[in-house]
């Protein structure tokens, strides 16, 4: 892997293949990921389709992994992020990235998970129990709080005019 | 310029995308938005909270306030829900 | 895998088996993990061999685990450490924690390697380019300042009279 | 009582673990450490630094203040570097 990757995917997100991805440097320490997976919400959710901004949502979560690598000392950084349809228990969204010591690859998986929440072209609509189509999830605040904590030094945020 | 819709702006517009000649008037996205919502009645329900709605030009977000003229293509978006 | 899962190998850890052992329960929206390598330190090392406490490593790690799976709502967490020779790039530890929420699940793992690092009764020794033997590894006092950061509730750290 | 030591500690000493006699005077951890330094000059060598020193009883770290009468087995090891 160079310096990040990004995949936007329309099958099955494969976490183990995509950690080993993340092909350790001599001086890689640490390697942090994260994982997000469809969540059944209590029994209520069959799955969680996911629409895009084919082209954006490339260019945008490139944009955060930018960022975290001009942040953190970084020997490399990927995000893959599914589309279609994602039935409960399968990832959505998988983070990893390698430094030499921990701090800095548990803040920037950090960091690129705020930032996604609320900046990549993402929606998510709920697929019901019993294969009805429900409605569009609804963005949270407590992901802009989430995203917010990065922004004292907010000069280091992905590059943006909004 | 081509304007793209996406999740319940879409669905409500009911089109994807579209190509659309700006008036000389519009220069902002808010413009923009202010423009197509006197398009239609799908377009007024898309667009009802416009304060709520986000914008991006030649796929970079932008905030109401910055002129679109020279974007090549814009797309207006609910608050986004990924990650 | 149940609540929690500690394990100390004596032969290679790999970290995609490891991975799927954090089986998804249908609630677990997110799942963070943590990989920490043997690193070259600038071309000096060849590996690192890790002396431990059989019997006490296992039992502390447990209180460890058990101490996040009482301050965060985990859906299980697991901890496997190498013993022996580990070459340079291979894995010394893998940490992973499932949870509801991606913030529980990044703060468990970040707790779980911050307790690791300055109170599991493990040991490590530089083994030096060309096969020399060298010095057994410092502890660090950064480890004792990143321990030190939960410390303010301290009431939730794992049990022990020091 | 068997007492065991690890990594720096255990070279020093030259032992991985023995069985120990606790004499009636010997009450804490730190009795133990003042008392095994008296025994050679391995053991006054490993804790040389006897602040330093760390100490499990019944695979339970304590400090230097605890008893260790009860115990069935000590260990006495330096700061560890796992992880």
């Amino acid at each position: 892997m160079g310096r990040y990757h990004v995949s936007i995917l329309e099958d099955a997100l494969e976490p183990a293949a995509w950690m080993a991805e993340i092909t350790p440097n001599p001086d890689t320490g640490a390697i942090a990921t994260f994982l997000g997976l469809c969540r059944a919400e209590g029994g209520r959710l069959e799955a969680l389709e996911l629409e895009h901004y084919p082209g954006m949502a490339e260019a945008e979560i490139g944009r955060i992994l930018e960022t975290a690598h001009r942040r953190w000392p970084l020997f490399g950084i990927l995000a893959v992020h599914r589309t279609g349809l994602v039935k409960v228990g399968e990832p959505i969204v998988f983070v990893a990235a390698g430094s030499t010591h921990r701090d800095a690859a548990f803040d920037a998986v950090r960091f690129v998970m705020d930032y996604l929440k609320t900046d990549a072209p993402f929606w998510k609509r709920e697929h019901l129990k019993g294969g009805v189509v429900g409605e569009w999830v609804e963005a949270q605040s407590k992901d802009d709080t989430a995203r917010a904590r990065w922004s004292d030094r907010a000069q280091d945020a992905p590059q943006s005019t909004s | 310029m081509k304007v793209k819709y996406f999740a319940w702006v879409r669905e409500r517009i009911g089109l994807a995308e579209e190509d659309i000649t700006l008036p000389p008037e519009v220069d902002t996205a808010h413009d923009l938005i202010l423009h197509l919502k006197a398009r239609g009645e799908g377009y007024a329900e898309a667009f009802a909270r416009d304060g709520f709605i986000r914008v991006a030009a030649d796929h970079t977000h932008i905030t109401h306030d910055v002129s679109i003229r020279s974007a090549r293509e814009v797309a207006i978006f609910p608050p986004m829900t990924g990650g």
